[in-house]
């Protein structure tokens, strides 16, 4: 098999199976600002879903959905602010722009995937980077969690402007969110492992007139 | 003219305000004058006046499309300052610092310049580099000014938070004692006045629409009421210089951009100097009225509809409560827009152009106002011997072309 | 207490909740429902505050937004303080506590009102601007004097208890305003199924039907509006927000609403379950349309004395009988220009006390309102007007006489009537604030006698804010405007039932503003037009005598709408005085803009959550904890909180900067220490064109570098100016990994997108950062690889691994990339592995690390340490002006690259191609004692006079403990020829220090050590 | 404050995701080295600063980071079209109401802003 991009990219796979104990983007955040518990009248809840693969996707759409299709089992979302899972809702990709995509998966799984969707894509012009160090998933659960958003992103996050299957790249308060409505009750927030602190103290302090708790 | 004093205002007062005179006049334009200004803001009434008094050349027309003073003038935030970087700004705002510090006397009109001094904060060791940089500069070009510490600051500012616990702590600040803020609309009247008592024609309501050049010498202007002629033709149009420029097949490098400011209620005093922050992004005084005047940066794109985007507020004000927590509980009163023609290094174009006879002065960003009688007063000179005078000249259009800017950025992050 | 003006009945009150409030530190009784200034009425408190510039007393004038004088400090304790509040809008609370903002010693006697008595004759408008100018020397003590009269409240000195927060709104309706139109509209467009959001500035919903004579549909009219809102409120598309002012519209329809959420409740925001609470909050909406129902205010009369406590627009009047129960008076007089205000005359007499006459300056009014006040007795005075009004600290009288409006004299004998009370009304103001926010000029109109407000896109106007006045039409012009915006929106809106309400025979209004005097208006008593600023109908004549003839010359040469009300209540009738003495029409004095806000809002709002510890993000790396843990001191770059210096403690003592930054520097050059540089800026860039794309971007040349090799690299703009750099690393032969400066990291990406974006779209490359990813750890010093060998399984050997090599394997079992590159001019290993492990490998360093004393530094010494091999820092060493060959880094530009690189051409330019330009040297102080300051500016000849020459300054400048003396690096004019050359430095404090231009490289110049 | 729509993400977006670049279609001259000076000059630093229709370059920053152009007018601030790059604007000072280049696919901001559902 001639495969030229692997040749002329340097791929790296940067986890290692050894036990390394590891820390999550909001590890100072945790210690610092402590992990509310949930209380009776907590009506929003934080989690993070710390470790996964979050690998950043280049090239043109008609370049990558076939790839995207086999290794992945869903098809790129070719549509702007497009969000789609697989079955078990585990993996997923996102539209961030019209030649970016996001795909976030199990950790572990990201090197594997980026190696066969290299090879899948081959003399194509795209780009691959793994950015699984740099940033985390938070996810907001709870009847307050789109009001506690209002408070904190510019963007519409009402359900009949963000439906589940949507995906933004927008402000939230002075940083910058991806943020993803997987499903009904469920809104995800990907963060820059830089402005997690910021991210997390924020939101504890807007949450705080729900009683919002952390699950650890 | 009448004299203004506090005995005339008893008098006046005596025959219930009944004879006091215009201030100006309302003159029908002549066909022709020796000088044409364009523009009566600020700088250009400036000009006038100083070609009247300094350099005997009375029969000028100021040519205003609006109001006088209408303009910049009457939107800034009044800070007065001399306190720049590079050796030609300097020299600039140095000679209109010296001709503040007499301009009540002289205009026989009361511009409030109030020397309370002005702080500009440093809250970096980056920030405190360029502040001595700055002040060694100043020092050695004969302006006032010194370097504090965070002690330093908190003593002459109580009210403001200089403690370690701030986001950006203060590290220290440059002080100007002699800078300050003055009464804006006063200025322009002040000018006003004073430039026709010495017969300068200044024409309201008087619209310029185009330019009457002849074999590259310009031979007056068109406007909505008749065309005036002059052999010598200044421009003072800030925002609007742009347009004019391109009547006479000129291009500028300018942009215009919004720039806003916003005021509080009025409170009792509590705020005795100029506070400025490049680094958190704001700049704070109190007016005799009581107001804080507050602003930061000007908005990113180009406009003239003298407004700009809201958030540019929002950070402004949360600027203020970080220098200033106690103002939380203060309210807003009122915002509004300017429009700043600025220049790709943040300095002024003082220059001719290559239309014989043809000058602009415009580009002054967010540091019109202080520069207001030294502007004036250069101008005039330029205008009068036909050469631009020696603290002008570095401020050319050819400036751009060479690559001898003047750049000014690093000193002048936030409008002031 | 009684309250002597509270009627035994109506108002909408709760009467059995009794609430105690003090004033000027007097206490007196209200009741839940109360604003602050229908409970001091009810009290029969006259006076409430002292008029800025005369100091003369005065009283509550109206009951909204439009109030001047009741302008008081709120606040019972210090960090509680609130300047500047409303009386008219401040519900009452338990325990509420407010005093007057001038008078002095009180408000009843104040001491500065003599002063105004005597001194007002010489304070005509500008006098400040004609007097205190000899001798100059003593202006600033003027000054001083004049500054203390200023102002009306004080600011808190502590800082404020509360917080507050925003709310990012979207809705496809907005209605502002919940009266008769809002209310109508709101309906209408929620019925549709749109968002509909609805707000308003009063403690409760219903605008003028809240003290309405009229019945809807046979019943009182706040039935209607009770009902009305409760359907709204069960509509889940609807969002209704009272006591909530929109005070900013803002470009493509997004509005700022101001939330008072708890201020109605107390001074600062008690918790709630425990929790904090917002004391108000701001919601920032983006409204797909916008229906502006904001109503009318009501325009009072000028006529002389019209600020002596007594005096009230007509409309006020009828709102604190009919909404809060209180006559503020015994005997009323009115006067008025329309049938409107007959409502104050019945409501006042309906509560029983006396109406002494009506002046109503039409000659023949004939409307039904005048029918019903002519049947019910009261003496109706045609063709009249009042036109002074008498009493000191209250109204004791009305001078009434025939007035002349087209001649503007008073005509045949004046009659004083007896009065405590005297209510004008000169017409009806559309509230047209908002509309002009956008710069949309409005335009008056002749038949409506107001100026209306012009358009813009996504906009529409609804009742009273657009002249439409008759109730029944008001809801009607409310429902249709309501279902076209939810039309045009997208919506199809059903029509809404409306309640029937009889229609009222009106009368044509006449115009009147300043009711003239027997007296010419500049010898006549004052005759007020602005009361909250002083500005009198003499002060604008005065104005427009001097030349002042544009209404905005008149409003600034006399302050007049300059003030908190914004001119609510006098601006139209300041225009109308300036038009009669110039001889003009309203209009053609101008038009009346306004600004946001439309009434002032609390700075802590707009401010929301972005205070205190969120005021800005702080960014942090992988290994912040540790650095905490280990005492550093930090630095803020950019957004970053990097290591400043890990001051250590001995014997219970914390070391010195200089001590710490010394012992740190000796390490590196010593032994082996390490710096957390994660925050560089990372970016991966990938594609058959990377290495093109490189040599336009960078100055050198990025050809030949061969996967495994690093290099250098300097930026410019296509000004030829430096603005970042750093090093990029060859990956592969289509992949490079680029580093920047910390705080250049955003905007390198964005220019490098820039670039590719708009200018060269056919190069195949992409760029993605890889910043966060990456946590980055620079082991230094000569013990560097005995160390790092203890931990990789990288070969690191000086051959296999050479100096600008990289290499990957693993470092304490993770994954690592490792470059041989050096900011230290030291054996130099930058360790980069995925930030989730950096903890464990950084810890893992220091285990291993102990035995040969591995130093952790900050960014001080690695500034020392790089400044001593010459290296250059993007922004301390530039400022925007310096070229590469200005640093005298020609060995870092390819001239002769094929492509014309970004920077290149600007070079040659005349003034960047001089051989004088400022250039990099390094200063050596002729006293090695010395540490020249950072920007001591350079100077050739130290005894020159002022100004002095300058050459250039001092960009860097430290101690060097390998030196053990000072050094700097300097910007010289024409510096790289004057090697050996002594320069001179002036300091502030008259000590010249000397120096010599030496290399910019201080140690080891053959570069040996980064290479052993 | 502007609400701009993103042509690249298909919805409008507030300002706040958005920097402006300045004025839109300026083309680094092909051959640097063949420009004179002043030809340098005015390609650095000489801007249009219209009053009226304005062609801008902006940056979708906090959001698909993707450069576009917004025809707009700087004095009422309306935003007339937003567009891809490469693309050229259908208002110009010639052609206030649109119509001078192809524009089926762009609809005008006010119709999207109302139409938030449409």
């Amino acid at each position: 098999m001639s495969n030229t991009a692997v040749e002329t990219v340097r791929t790296f796979d940067t986890r290692t199976e050894a036990k390394i104990p590891l820390e999550s983007p909001l590890a100072y955040a945790y210690r610092r600002s402590g992990a509310p518990a949930p209380t009776a009248g907590s009506r929003a809840t934080l989690r993070e879903r710390p470790f996964l693969g979050h690998l950043i996707l280049r090239g043109g759409a008609i370049v990558l959905d076939e790839a995207v299709r086999e290794l992945l089992g869903v098809s790129l979302p070719g549509e702007p602010q497009g969000l789609v899972h697989d079955a078990e809702g585990e993996r997923s990709i996102q539209w961030i722009s019209p030649d970016e995509w996001l795909v976030i998966v199990p950790g572990g799984e990201e090197f594997a995937l980026e190696n066969r969707l290299r090879e899948a894509l081959a003399d194509a012009h795209f780009a691959i980077s793994n950015v699984s160090g740099g940033q985390t998933l938070v996810e907001l659960e709870g009847e307050a969690a789109r009001e506690l958003l209002m408070k904190s992103v510019i963007y519409d996050v009402n359900p009949s402007h963000f439906p589940v299957g949507k995906g933004v790249t927008t402000v939230f308060a002075k940083t910058t969110v991806i943020l993803r409505r997987p499903s009904e009750s469920r809104w995800e927030l990907v963060v820059r492992r830089s402005f997690a602190d910021y991210t997390y103290r924020w939101l504890l302090d807007a949450g705080e007139a729900y009683g919002i708790s952390v699950e650890r | 003219m009448q004299h203004y004093s506090g005995f005339g205002l008893v008098k006046h007062a005596l025959s219930h305000h009944e004879n006091w005179q215009r201030q100006w006049r309302n003159p029908v334009p002549k066909k022709q004058y020796e000088v044409i200004i364009v523009g009566g803001g600020g700088h250009g009434l400036a000009t006038a006046y100083y070609l009247a008094k300094e350099f005997g050349i009375k029969n000028v027309a100021v040519i205003e499309k609006g109001w006088l003073g209408g303009g910049n003038t009457a939107r800034n935030t009044t800070i007065v300052r001399s306190n720049y970087l590079w050796d030609e700004a300097a020299a600039l705002y140095e000679h209109s610092m010296k001709l503040w510090e007499g301009l009540s006397q002289d205009l026989n009109y009361n511009v409030m310049f109030s020397q309370r001094g002005v702080l500009n904060l440093g809250h970096t060791l980056q920030d405190m580099r360029d502040i001595q940089r700055r002040v060694n500069a100043n020092r050695l070009n004969g302006i006032d000014g010194e370097v504090l510490d965070a002690k330093g600051v908190q003593a002459l500012v109580p009210i403001m938070d200089c403690s370690k616990n701030a986001r950006y702590p203060v590290l220290g600040a440059s002080w100007q004692p002699r800078a300050g803020v003055a009464r804006h609309d006063a200025v322009a009247w002040g000018f006003a006045r004073a430039a026709d008592a010495h017969g300068v024609d200044i024409l309201q309501q008087t619209e310029v629409t185009g330019f009457k050049i002849r074999d590259g010498q310009i031979h007056g202007v068109h406007t909505n009421r008749g065309d005036i002629e002059a052999s010598t033709v200044g421009c003072v149009t800030a925002g609007n210089s742009g347009v004019l420029a391109g009547m006479a097949g000129i291009k500028l490098p300018l942009e215009s951009h919004p720039l806003q400011a916003l005021v509080s209620e009025p409170l009792k005093p509590v705020l005795d100097t100029v506070v400025m922050s490049n680094h958190v992004h704001g700049y704070i005084s109190q007016s005799d009225k009581g107001d804080l005047v507050i602003g930061a940066g000007i908005d990113g794109y180009n406009g003239y509809g003298q407004r700009g985007s809201y958030p540019t507020v929002e950070h402004t004000l949360q600027a203020i409560v970080e220098m200033f927590p106690i103002f939380s509980r203060v309210r807003m009163n009122r915002q509004w827009g300017g429009i700043v023609d600025t220049c790709p290094d943040a300095c002024p174009i003082l220059s001719k152009t290559r239309v014989k006879g043809l000058y602009f002065n415009c580009g002054w960003g967010t540091g019109g106002f202080k520069a207001t009688p030294g502007s004036g007063h250069v101008f005039a000179a330029s205008l009068a011997k036909g050469e631009m005078h020696s603290i002008a000249a570095p401020f050319s259009i050819d400036r751009f072309h060479t690559g001898a800017l003047v750049d000014e950025h690093g000193a002048a992050g936030v409008a002031h | 207490m009684s309250q002597p003006n509270r009627l035994g009945q109506g108002g909408r009150i709760e009467r059995s909740r009794k609430l105690t409030f003090t004033f000027n530190g007097k206490r007196y009784q209200g009741h839940a429902g109360d604003t602050l200034a229908s409970a001091l009425l009810a009290n029969g408190v006259d006076i409430v505050n002292r008029s800025f510039k005369y100091s003369r007393p005065r009283g509550i004038v109206a009951a909204g937004a439009e109030e001047p004088n009741a302008v008081v400090q709120l606040g019972s304790t210090e960090s509680g303080q609130v300047p500047n509040v409303r009386a008219t809008q401040q519900a009452l609370f338990e325990g509420l506590e407010a005093r007057s903002t001038n008078g002095w010693p009180n408000v009843q006697r104040d001491m500065m009102s003599l002063v105004g008595k005597l001194g007002g004759k010489f304070m005509p408008p500008g006098f400040y601007y004609k007097t205190f100018m000899a001798p100059a020397s003593l202006w600033m003590t003027y000054e001083k004097y004049i500054r203390k009269s200023a102002g009306l409240g004080r600011s808190p000195m502590e800082n404020d208890p509360d917080i507050y927060d925003h709310l990012h709104q979207h809705c496809e309706v907005l209605v502002i305003g919940a009266g008769p139109a809002g209310l109508a509209a709101a309906l209408a467009a929620a019925r549709s199924g749109a968002r509909v959001i609805l707000v308003d500035e009063q403690e409760e919903m219903g605008g003028s039907l809240l003290d309405a004579r009229e019945r809807l549909d046979g019943k009182p009219a706040t039935q209607w509006v009770a009902q009305t809102l409760k359907a709204l409120a069960g509509m889940d598309n609807v969002t209704l927000l009272p006591r909530t002012t929109a005070n900013g519209y803002h470009d493509h329809n997004f509005v700022t609403l101001h939330e008072r959420r708890t201020e109605h409740l107390g001074e600062t925001a008690a918790p709630l379950n425990g929790r904090r609470q917002v004391r108000s909050r701001m919601h920032r909406v983006r409204a797909g349309r916008v229906v502006l129902a904001t109503g009318t205010h009501e325009r009072p009369l000028v006529y002389a004395n019209n600020d002596v406590p007594g005096n009230m627009v007509a409309g006020a009047v009828s709102t604190y009988i009919r909404r809060y129960g209180v006559v503020p008076g015994r005997r009323l007089v009115l006067s008025t220009s329309n049938d409107h205000a007959y409502r104050a005359a019945l409501d006042w007499l309906e509560s029983g006390r006396e109406v002494v006459a009506i002046a109503d300056a039409r000659s023949t009014p004939d409307g039904e309102l005048v029918e019903q006040a002519r049947a019910q007795g009261i003496r109706i005075i045609t063709g009249s007007a009042v036109i002074e009004a008498k009493g000191d600290t209250r109204v004791s009288g009305a001078r009434v006489a025939k007035v002349d409006l087209d001649g503007f004299r008073v005509v045949g004998g004046v009659e004083t009537l007896e009065c405590d009370t005297l209510a004008s009304s000169g017409g009806y103001s559309p509230v047209i604030h908002l509309a002009s926010h956008t710069g949309a000029r409005p335009t008056w109109r002749d038949d409506l006698l107001a100026f209306l407000p012009t358009l813009v896109k996504g906009v529409s106007v609804a009742g009273g804010a657009q002249g439409v006045f008759a109730t029944a039409e008001v809801l009607k012009d409310g429902e249709t405007a309501g279902r076209q915006a939810a039309g045009e929106a997208g919506f199809e809106a059903p029509s809404v039932s409306l309640p029937k309400v009889a229609r009222r025979r009106d009368g044509a209004a006449c115009a009147l503003y300043q009711v003239p005097h027997e007296k010419p208006t500049l010898r006549a008593p004052k005759q007020f037009v602005d009361l909250q600023n002083d500005v009198t109908a003499a002060g604008i004549e005065l104005a427009t005598r001097e030349g002042f003839e544009s209404i905005e010359h008149v409003k600034r040469y006399t302050a007049m709408g300059f003030g908190t009300d914004q001119g609510k209540l006098g601006n139209i009738n300041g225009m109308a005085i300036a038009a009669r003495c110039l001889d003009k029409s309203i209009p053609e004095v101008g038009t009346t803009v306004f600004r946001p806000n439309y009434t002032p809002v609390t700075i802590g709002a707009i401010v929301g959550r972005h205070c205190r510890e969120l005021f800005d993000p702080e960014r942090y790396t992988a290994m912040h904890q540790w650095h905490v843990e280990h005492g550093a001191e930090f630095e803020d770059v950019g957004q970053w909180k990097r290591p400043w210096y890990f001051p250590r403690k001995i014997d219970g003592k914390t070391e010195t900067m200089h001590d710490a930054v010394a012992r740190e520097c000796r390490a590196v050059r010593e032994g082996v220490g390490i710096l957390d540089a994660s925050t560089l800026g990372k970016i991966d860039i990938q594609g058959p064109d990377a290495r093109e794309f490189l040599g336009r971007v960078y100055t050198n040349k990025w050809a030949k570098l061969a996967p495994g090799r690093v290099r250098y690299g300097l930026m410019c703009k296509d000004d030829g100016m430096v603005f970042d750099d750093g090093t990029t690393s060859c990956l592969g032969e289509n992949h490079f990994l680029m580093t920047t400066t910390t705080g250049g990291a955003a905007g390198v990406l964005e220019w490098l997108e820039l670039w590719h974006q708009t200018e060269w779209p056919e190069l195949q490359v992409y760029f993605t950062s890889v910043t966060d990813h990456w946590a980055t750890m620079t082991v230094t010093g000569p013990e560097a690889r005995k160390l790092l060998a203890e931990l990789t399984d990288i070969d690191l050997d000086r051959e296999a691994f050479q100096f600008m090599d990289w290499r990957e394997g693993t470092v304490a079992d993770v994954p690592a990339r490792v470059f041989r590159i050096s900011f230290t001019g030291e054996l130099a290993y930058e360790i980069n592995v995925q930030a989730n492990y950096a903890q464990h490998v950084w810890e893992a360093l220091f285990a291993h690390g102990e035995k040969y004393d591995l130093t952790p530094y900050g960014t001080e010494t690695m500034h020392v340490l790089r400044a001593e091999k010459g290296f250059i820092i993007a922004g301390q060493e530039t400022d925007g002006s310096v070229t590469p060959e200005d640093l005298g880094m020609k060995w870092c530009v390819g001239y002769d690259k094929p492509f014309s690189w970004i920077g290149q051409r600007a070079l040659t330019r005349q003034d960047t191609a001089r051989t004088d330009r400022k250039q990099l040297v390094g200063l050596k102080p002729k006293d090695p004692k010395v540490v020249l300051e950072e920007g001591a500016q350079i100077v050739l000849d130290p005894k020159h006079a002022i100004p002095m020459p300058m050459v250039g300054h001092v960009t860097s400048s430290y101690y060097s403990p390998t030196l053990d003396s000072g050094f700097a690096l300097a910007v010289v004019k024409g510096g790289q020829q004057k090697m050996g050359e002594t320069v001179y430095l002036p300091m502030a404090d008259g000590r010249t220090h000397e120096a010599e231009i030496v290399s910019t490289i201080f140690i080891d110049p053959k570069g040996e050590r980064q290479n052993v | 404050m502007f609400y701009i729509h993103c042509p690249y993400c298909g919805e409008l977006r507030e300002e706040e995701e958005f920097h402006p670049k300045g004025q839109a279609h300026i083309a680094r001259p092909a051959d640097p080295t063949a420009c004179t000076d002043e030809e340098w000059g005015d390609y650095l630093f000489f801007r249009d600063n219209p009053r009226g229709i304005h062609h801008e370059l902006w940056v979708h920053a906090v959001g698909c980071r993707k450069f576009f152009n917004i025809t707009r007018h700087t004095v009422s601030y309306e935003i007339l079209e937003t567009f891809k790059m490469g693309e050229q604007p259908s208002f110009t000072t010639e052609h206030p109401q649109g119509g001078s280049a192809e524009s089926a696919t762009r609809q005008a901001q006010d119709a999207l802003q109302a139409g938030v559902h449409a």
